[in-house]
């Protein structure tokens, strides 16, 4: 593998950039991570050589189309994925241990204290049986080895931090006696009951009205700064990802292809794929405008391309693309030397005033896996 | 709680009424009992005096409403084998049978889960083959071979047990075994099915990032979900037990209602019938209120005050 | 009708426990080119040993009796209860004689057809009233769907062996008569399930969309309902083939079953029960029969209740290999 | 305005359902909705979930029978109609579901599928020929290819199927398309492809949609006028870019605030989030359902119902807002957002 | 092998029967099951007859004659008490009769022995008895012996469950469903028994009661099967039991006479007997076995002849008689052990004879409507399985019944059969026996209305504990003070 998110690409990228002091920041690193899917067409791999960082106090968006990985990715962080998926390579390292190589019963330790999940779907996630006390209190009696009434006291305080009214009489419904928007706060709340410093939210947002969208997000950013976690905000609402993300990793197909400071990547995407998203929303366009939308559709996973996985929808697809597949190589120019792009990551970063101190060179470079990056123009 | 429970009843008193007017009607189709209780060279006269005794000459609408008068002073008419009180005989016979009902379907439930749970936790694994293939087994084994092999070798070649009987709880055994082998061997199914379903809910998943382990998402999580499909079988199989352990009770001369109730349909018993027969329903339509809120007790989403999404 | 609401949600608690049928998601199994029926089969191997298990006995149902001839019937009385796993008397005597010197063999092999032609009947019978019943009650709801359960709740608690006997009495003893009741009284599984899974459908949205045209109630539970439901129902009667092959024998066992000369596994396993001690082959070889081919299709059934299921057929077309472990014990890094 | 070819007049629709908390058992789904839509126009219907944005739907697809109030098509009530009128009424309004995996029925093939309504109207196309004919050209409009008629749903992608259930609702050629979200269940690119696909088959055929959606973005981009739901009734109606530029009703003004803008311009943007949760429609605030989350609110709102005012705007445009103390125009957003914050302060 | 639940003390004979008692009302005894439990236990007639002897014997009637042709006097036992301490006297015995005979009580016992006829009953003194019939009756006394005497305190108007007797045993517990028990009785007149206690359970399976008895459970089982395989604790008894085919006469083919001695030529008795029954019953060649007054000791059973079954079924078509049409062999399923199996090879070696039969088993209530009065209807011939047990010791209590043209269970007969028969009944003594010697010839030769198959021998199952020898009645009468314990 020779994609820039391998550990000697990143350990080079820390070693040139941060000091002993600043290595804090950098809560999980994720290096080579591949998962394969049995199938009945044989084995599959789902997501392919993903690396990425997240920071504590900061927000990482996993950006990209439904089925190129997002979830997957975000399940074998936490461990917890279906029995027909192994991880195939790669690191996962939080906080210095690396969760790949550890067995499933010794990942159970970390799971709620270090790292908390909360899932795409909130009707179907939380358990229709028990009330939310219950399943709130568990991992406090599982972790901490509270009793059942300690364990409920717990849970009514979560359901304050997290803005449910009259938490104590409420503490005794069960899931279904709470609106889509509760029950999401619900299971944020269950995530970031024992303080992790990893906090993973796959599409919290999606099923929601854009009021209670606004509502969650408000309370993640809330969480966020209180808990200095790392988020990884998996979505593939590029507004979202605007409103709320520090950095974004978009994903194609099972692999990285952009990645980057938010304000960066938007602003001026070095991968087709990018920027054929951006112009997709029906923004500054008039009524009746036609979309750009980007044709086709992403490959199925049992015939993904050898070459570029793009290559079949990409308008400046070339031989090269078919034959080989780019790496994720640094692209675009560093926001140092750019004034402009500096100008609207400070704007873009509104909440996270503490993280930037170690300045501009603790932050990723952009990269990009597209032989012709440089060659994107943007209006 | 309390206004669906009446509710329940009253809509269950048409049924029933239903159930024994059917009893009735086809009982009177099985012919006149007489030639049953009369000696072989008994004359006409004396035929149609017991015709007459017992009110057999009337119309069978008349003797509906009879029945029914009676019925509502709680006069359920006498055996004609016996000359007890119908519904005293009923309700002695009815104990054995729910005590033997209860039993077995306890334990069926109770190994079933373990079982079940065992093989669900890997699918397809060698304790899911194992699991399946006994359970399979189990259901469709003729219950009453499986009871007199099991005394040929429990109660003669080894003598841990008594053939057959009531008196004390090692009488209990065969019985018991022969009619829990259906009930578990569908229930493991049952049980497995939904358990490897529960299993691949994202409420599994969320509660293994919580840090659950193998055991307690097993106990905790996936078993009182996947409860529910095994309770509507459990009901079933239990109706099942109740109107069908006459094979277990006439092998063990145990001194039940499904007994009762082939005997006096045989004897053309017709009081006797009906009053078992009535007993039963009532107890079927009381165990499915049961399961009904054996439901709302698993999962709130089903009791009855709540908006339906 | 506000009443009625109540009890419709209790009712659906008590009915339609089987796990959602969640909504395809996108995440469903990768599209196209579903790998055939049949090759399903041949991937797993019970599943295949239990459908060629299930051929055989179909096809000695078929054609058996044709080729024992009157075997089956041909007494001997000097030669009873002859034991089996010899040759010395024929092959027709490998599986033993009987009590009244008969083949074992040609018997089991007559039985079965008897077996079938009550087993098979009944179900379909069952199956095919229940289901459209079931389907109509729950497609329209109200009060069809209230009186049809109410229907298959006094059906349930009424005494079948009464029934039998009763009609038994009224007509004669035959195998049809068996099938009649058999089917009668299995009538409210089929509609219950139907039912449950109809009024599922009905509101689901394709459905609407087929009312947004002005397709009748009868095009659509004939175009949308039944394919769905289907699959569930026909998995339930293979289930129930082993019931009705049970229920079979236990008639047998209170004389009011299938009666001699006709022979079934059921009646020969309710006889042979007392010669268990002097001649155990009578009703072991005829409950290995009945138990062999209930488990077969129990297999099966288990199977193509998975095969059939979209959102579960990918479980079937897994390599085996492997598929205990849930989370990959990496090795330690070097 | 386009002369008017639906138009609904006080249409409500109340469900029975389980006892509530408070012990109601009556369900407000629609409460009194007026509207029109015209020849050729795209109305889009915007709201909450829960608002009854679908229950409008259905209900003018005679999914569900209204309580009060007229549907009016060319002058026709369709809720009269029987028999062959009502088939013929059928066959002019059409609707795409939300769901494109829910809305298919997976066992049938995408040609059958679209050929599906022919079955009951079978005088359009008799001939078995004619109909696979017809089934091709519809695939091609949508953007498929003819071959894919055989092909089984689960074969294609969300936005294909999504072409699939809207060649079936063209396959009748109706005059008026309900679109229920017809893109939310939908990855961008391919929303994007979806509703380029609408805008020509409207341009070509000259159809009315009624597009409901909780994405503005969208529906901004698609609706000529705009009605705004919230529970169970239209608070707000007017051209789209009046209402999205010049909100009067604070929920409009909320929702616009709320819902997040691709802007990578940096442009620090105030919002309103709303505090609280939308009320249970079975017990719906007394007055104003809005106020319980509204900053603006008094005592006169939780006393009397607003009733819809024509508002006029600086530029002499108007629309219809129901509230007692509709927005300032010319204070625009950023006052309402400062509001919204000292009212949430306190 | 002695853990059996139910705790076999070593003073208490434990018996397995067939099936539960439906009531022990003495004047229902004449039922196997009610009987079997009370009779000569619980309560006692006034004469008793002698199984093996098939004499009368004195019980609680010392001595009777007749003293006209319709007057029977009869001489009471003295010192007699009823279990409830009553004394029993000619009030008691009178009142018996009274009840059983002459009351609206419909007792199973009056229309089995006593028809309609009304008795006159007098108790003259505290000793004497008078009855008085109708008709002259040569059998009274032996009527007078399925009458069980019972107390005047006696329920008249309602049948009594747990009668008081004057026997060895009085009932202590009826535990229904589960068990009934007796125990001795200390003011009883005769000779202690040797058990203090007996207790009856039942058991519907053969094989079960069988099991009961190898597995230590039980001491006594009724109605063993030879299939059970219970070995030497299986003591074989003649019980009296005949079966037999019955012929209806009145359809064609059986209206054929050559048909119906094909039957009785195309049945293998001796096969079926050897190889079903395992040589233990005996090949019949009448309806009563011996030791029944009227046994015919000369009659052999038909010899098994297909080829002339055949030809005789060739002759009678050859005659126009349409030997192709159906005959129903109408068997009862589970009457006797082993019926389902005798009924097939019946249907087997009539079939061989050319003959076109159908086996239609039936349960009880329907079987009876083919086998008494009036019959079903039938269209076809019916040739009926009946399984006959003459307990009363009489041929008259067959013959009566079966072979009468006007006969209970008797599809015809004939005028000078008739005529025979009447006369039979009226004798008494050796003409008696021998008139109805010749009855059972000249049905064997000339009506040919049954094809007897075997006389049936019962199985027993006893266990080495308990010293018991059955005789003929001892599946209507098990008198436990005839066991005693071996040791
Ligand atoms: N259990 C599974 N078996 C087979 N394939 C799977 C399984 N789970 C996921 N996949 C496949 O893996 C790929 C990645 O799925 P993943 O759930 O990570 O997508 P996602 O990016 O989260 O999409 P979405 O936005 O729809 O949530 C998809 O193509 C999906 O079909
Ligand atoms: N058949 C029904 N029975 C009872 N209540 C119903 C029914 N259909 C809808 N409702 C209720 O009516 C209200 C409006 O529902 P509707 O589906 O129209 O909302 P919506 O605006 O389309 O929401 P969404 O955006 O979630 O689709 C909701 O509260 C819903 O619970
Ligand atoms: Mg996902
Ligand atoms: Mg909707």
């Amino acid at each position: 593998m020779k994609t820039a998110a391998d550990p000697s690409t990143l350990r080079r990228t820390r070693g040139s950039t941060a000091t002993e002091s600043q290595a804090h920041d950098v809560v999980l690193q994720v290096s080579g991570l591949a998962v394969d899917i049995r199938t009945h067409r044989g084995t599959v791999r789902a997501v392919n050589s993903v690396g990425f960082e997240a920071r504590a106090g900061e927000t990482l968006a996993l950006l990209g189309e439904s089925g190129c990985g997002k979830s997957m990715t975000a399940k074998a962080l936490a461990g917890i994925m279906d029995p027909v998926c192994d991880l195939a390579d790669g690191q996962i390292v939080l906080n210095g241990t690396d969760l790949a190589a550890l067995t499933p019963k010794e990942r159970l330790k970390f799971a709620g204290p270090e790292l908390g999940i909360v899932f795409q779907d909130a009707l179907t996630a939380l358990n229709p049986v028990y009330t939310v006390g219950t399943q709130l209190g568990e991992a406090f009696r599982i972790h901490r080895g509270l009793n059942a009434k300690q364990a409920r006291a717990e849970a009514i305080d979560l359901m304050k931090r997290v803005g449910i009214p009259e938490p104590e009489s409420r503490v005794n419904s069960y899931p279904h006696q709470f609106s889509g928007g509760m029950r999401q706060r619900i299971l944020i709340a269950m995530a970031v009951a024992l303080n992790p410093r990893l906090l993973i939210a796959d599409e919290p947002t999606t099923a929601l009205d854009v009021t209670v969208q606004a509502q969650i997000m408000q309370l993640l950013r809330k969480l966020r700064e209180e808990g200095q976690m790392a988020v990884i905000l998996i979505t593939h609402d590029l507004a979202v990802v605007a409103e709320e993300a520090d950095s974004v990793a978009v994903m194609y197909a099972g692999n990285v292809v952009e990645s980057g400071p938010v304000a960066e990547v938007f602003a001026d995407p070095r991968h087709p794929y990018t920027k054929g998203l951006l112009e997709s929303v029906p923004v500054h366009l008039e009524r009746g405008d036609q979309l750009k939308s980007i044709p086709g559709s992403p490959p199925e996973l049992h015939d993904i391309p050898s070459g570029c996985v793009y290559q079949s929808r990409c308008p400046m697809v070339q031989d090269i693309c078919r034959a080989e597949r780019p790496a994720l190589r640094p692209a675009g120019r560093r926001r140092a030397e750019n004034g402009a792009a500096t100008a609207t990551a400070d704007l873009e970063r509104t909440t996270s005033a503490g993280t930037n101190d170690g300045g501009a060179t603790a932050r990723p470079v952009r990269t990009a896996a597209c032989h012709f990056s440089e060659e994107i123009t943007n209006a | 709680m309390l206004t669906y429970l009446r509710k329940r009843i009253i809509s269950s008193a048409l049924p029933l009424v239903v159930v024994v007017v059917g009893v009735f009607a086809l009982a009177r189709m099985t012919g006149n009992p007489a030639a049953l209780y009369l000696p072989l060279n008994a004359t006409q006269q004396m035929r149609d005096d017991f015709t007459a005794r017992n009110g057999l000459d009337q119309p069978l609408l008349v003797q509906m409403a009879d029945y029914f008068g009676g019925v509502l002073r709680l006069d359920f008419g006498q055996s004609l084998r016996t000359g007890q009180d119908a519904a005293a005989m009923a309700l002695r016979a009815f104990p054995a049978t729910l005590q033997l009902a209860a039993t077995t379907m306890v334990l069926a439930v109770v190994l079933a889960v373990i079982v079940g749970c065992w093989a669900a936790l890997k699918p397809n694994g060698i304790a899911d083959r194992i699991s399946s293939f006994i359970s399979m087994a189990a259901a469709s084994i003729p219950d009453f071979w499986l009871a007199i092999v099991g005394i040929w070798i429990f109660a003669i070649t080894l003598g841990w047990v008594p053939t057959s009987g009531v008196s004390g709880a090692s009488a209990w055994v065969l019985p018991i075994a022969t009619l829990l082998l259906r009930p578990f061997g569908v229930l493991v199914q049952i049980v497995r099915g939904s358990m490897v379903s529960a299993l691949s809910e994202p409420y599994i998943k969320l509660a293994r990032s919580r840090g659950a382990g193998e055991l307690r998402v097993v106990t905790h999580h996936a078993l009182r979900n996947a409860a529910a499909p095994a309770l509507t079988v459990a009901g079933d199989l239990t109706v099942g037990l109740v109107n069908g352990a006459v094979v277990v009770e006439t092998i063990f001369g145990w001194p039940g209602i499904g007994k009762l109730m082939i005997d006096s349909i045989l004897q053309r018993d017709f009081a006797v019938l009906q009053a078992a027969v009535l007993l039963t329903a009532v107890a079927i339509f009381a165990l499915n209120i049961l399961i009904d809120m054996g439901y709302a007790l698993l999962d709130a989403r089903v009791r009855p005050v709540t908006v339906k999404a | 009708m506000t009443s009625s609401l109540t009890d419709d949600a209790a009712q659906e608690g008590q009915e339609d426990r089987q796990p959602a049928k969640q909504p395809p998601t996108r995440n469903a199994p990768p599209k196209d080119g579903q790998p055939s029926l049949f090759r399903l089969l041949l991937k797993d191997r019970f599943a295949t040993v239990a459908a060629f298990v299930l051929l055989l006995v179909g096809l000695t149902a078929l054609v058996g009796p044709a080729l024992m001839g009157d075997l089956a019937t041909k007494q001997n009385l000097l030669f009873a209860n002859k034991a089996p796993f010899t040759m010395a008397h024929g092959w027709e005597y490998f599986l033993g004689s009987d009590s009244l010197g008969r083949s074992m063999l040609a018997r089991l092999v007559v039985a079965s057809r008897t077996t079938l032609s009550v087993a098979l009947p009944a179900v379909a019978v069952a199956l095919v009233i229940g289901s459209l019943w079931g389907v109509w009650a729950g497609y329209h709801r109200g009060w069809r769907e209230n009186v049809s359960m109410r229907i298959a709740d006094v059906i349930m608690s009424f005494p079948s062996l009464l029934l039998a006997v009763v009609v038994l009495y009224v007509f004669s003893p035959s195998a049809a008569n068996i099938v009649l009741i058999l089917a009668l009284t299995r009538i409210p599984i089929y509609l219950r399930t139907a039912r449950a899974e109809s009024a599922e459908l009905q509101s689901r949205t394709f459905v609407d969309a087929a009312r947004t045209f002005g397709a009748k109630p009868n095009a659509i539970i004939v175009r949308h309902v039944i394919p769905v439901v289907l699959p569930t129902l026909l998995t339930l009667a293979t289930l129930e083939f082993c019931y009705v092959m049970l229920a079979e024998s236990s008639l047998s066992f209170l004389g009011i079953g299938i009666q001699p000369p006709d022979v079934s596994w059921g009646l020969m396993v309710s006889q042979g029960r007392q010669y268990l001690q002097t001649a155990w082959w009578l009703s072991i070889f005829p409950g290995v029969a009945i138990v062999v081919t209930t488990i077969a299709a129990n297999v099966l059934a288990a199977w193509l209740r998975i095969a059939t299921d979209p959102a579960q057929r990918w479980r079937l077309a897994l390599p085996r290999k492997r598929l205990i472990a849930r989370i990959p014990v990496k090795e330690a890094q070097p | 305005m386009p002369e008017p070819l639906l138009s609904i007049e006080g249409l409500t629709k109340t469900f029975h359902v389980a006892k509530s908390a408070s012990g109601n058992t009556r369900l407000k789904a629609l409460d009194g909705i007026s509207l029109t839509v015209g020849r050729g126009e795209t109305l889009g219907l915007v709201g909450e979930s829960g608002c009854g944005k679908s229950t409008l739907a259905r209900t003018l697809m005679m999914l569900e029978t209204p309580d009060e109030g007229t549907v009016s098509f060319e002058g026709t009530n369709p809720f009269g109609l029987k028999g062959k009128e009502l088939l013929a009424w059928r066959r002019r309004v059409q609707m795409v579901f939300q769901d494109p995996f829910a809305s298919l029925n997976a066992r049938m093939s995408a040609g059958d599928i679209i050929a599906e309504p022919w079955a009951t109207h079978r005088s359009l196309y008799p001939s078995s020929r004619e109909r696979d004919e017809r089934v091709k050209e519809l695939l091609q409009m949508v953007g498929l290819r003819a071959s894919d008629a055989r092909k089984s749903p689960q074969e294609f992608s969300g936005g294909q199927r999504q072409r699939i259930g809207i060649a079936r609702a063209l396959a009748l050629k109706p005059d008026v398309i309900i679109l229920d979200e017809p893109v939310s269940a939908l990855d961008l690119s391919v929303q994007a492809q979806v509703l380029n696909l609408l805008n020509e088959l409207q341009k070509e055929l000259g159809v009315s949609y009624i597009f409901i959606s909780h994405d503005l973005t969208v529906v901004r981009h698609v609706a000529d006028r705009v009605a705004v739901m919230y529970l169970g009734r239209i608070i707000e109606t007017g051209e789209t870019e009046e209402v999205f530029d010049h909100p009067r009703h604070p929920y409009t003004a909320a929702l616009m605030s709320a819902s997040p803008k691709l802007d990578v311009s940096g442009a620090k943007r105030d919002r309103i989030v709303l505090q609280g949760e939308l009320p249970s429609p079975l017990d719906p605030p007394s007055g104003c359902h809005f106020r319980t989350r509204c900053w603006k609110a008094q005592d006169i709102c939780a006393e009397v119902a607003p009733e819809p005012q024509v508002l006029t705007a600086p530029d002499g445009r108007r629309h219809l807002a129901e509230c007692h103390f509709p927005l300032d125009t010319i204070k625009g957003l950023t006052g309402a957002a400062a509001a919204a914050s000292t009212a949430n302060a306190l | 092998n002695s853990d059996g639940a139910g705790g076999g003390a070593a003073d208490t004979v434990r018996v397995v029967l067939g099936q539960e008692p439906p009531t022990l009302e003495a004047c229902e005894s004449n039922l196997t099951s009610t009987g079997v439990v009370v009779r000569s236990n619980v309560t006692e007639p006034l004469i008793e007859r002698n199984p093996q002897s098939g004499e009368l014997e004195p019980k609680l009637a010392t001595e009777w004659k007749a003293t006209s042709d319709t007057e029977w006097t009869l001489k009471l036992r003295e010192g007699v008490n009823f279990q409830d301490g009553t004394p029993f006297n000619a009030e008691a015995a009178a009142f018996t009769i009274d009840r059983a005979v002459n009351s609206k009580l419909g007792c199973n016992v009056e229309g089995y022995v006593f028809g309609d006829a009304d008795l006159d009953v007098k108790a003259v003194d505290a000793t004497t008895l008078t009855v008085t019939t109708p008709e002259p009756d040569p059998i009274l006394p032996l009527r007078l012996s399925f009458l069980e005497v019972v107390p005047t305190s006696t329920s008249t108007t309602e049948k009594v469950r747990e009668p008081i007797g004057t026997g060895p045993y009085k009932i202590d517990s009826w535990d229904a469903g589960q068990k009934i028990s007796l125990s001795s009785w200390d003011g009883y007149w005769g000779n202690k028994p040797a058990y203090a206690k007996a207790e009856y359970q039942w058991r519907s399976e053969s094989s079960v009661r069988a099991a009961m008895i190898t597995s230590g459970e039980a001491d006594v089982a009724m109605g063993l099967s030879p299939d059970d395989n219970i070995g030497d604790l299986g003591v074989d008894y003649p019980n009296n039991e005949t079966v037999a085919l019955r012929m209806d006469a009145n359809e064609a083919p059986l209206n054929d006479i050559r048909i119906r001695q094909a039957v009785n030529y195309a049945i293998d008795k001796e096969g079926i007997v050897n190889s079903l029954y395992q040589g233990k019953h005996q090949v019949a060649a009448q309806l009563v076995p011996e030791g029944i007054v009227g046994h015919n000791d000369e009659l052999k059973g038909w010899p098994f002849d297909l080829e002339k079954a055949k030809s005789l079924v060739a002759e009678a078509k050859a005659d126009g008689v349409d030997t192709s049409k159906q005959i129903s062999l109408v068997v009862r399923s589970a009457q006797f052990p082993k019926i389902t199996e005798l009924a097939q090879v019946l249907q087997e070696q009539l079939s061989q004879a050319g003959l076109n039969v159908k086996l239609k088993m039936l349960e009880t209530s329907q079987h009876l409507t083919y086998q008494v009065r009036p019959f079903a209807e039938d269209d076809g011939a019916v040739a009926l399985m009946t399984q006959h047990g003459n307990q009363a010791g009489d041929a008259a209590f067959t013959v009566d019944q079966y072979m009468l043209s006007t006969g209970a269970q008797s599809y015809f007969g004939t005028p000078e059969f008739d005529a025979m028969i009447k006369k039979a009944d009226a004798a008494s003594g050796d003409d008696r026996q021998k008139a109805f010697e010749e009855i059972f010839a000249y049905q064997n030769d000339k009506v040919v209305q049954f094809a007897h198959i075997s006389h049936q021998t019962g199985i027993l199952g006893k266990a080495k504990s308990v010293n018991y020898t059955p005789n003929s009645s001892s599946g209507d009468e098990l008198r436990i003070s005839e066991m005693t314990p071996a040791s």
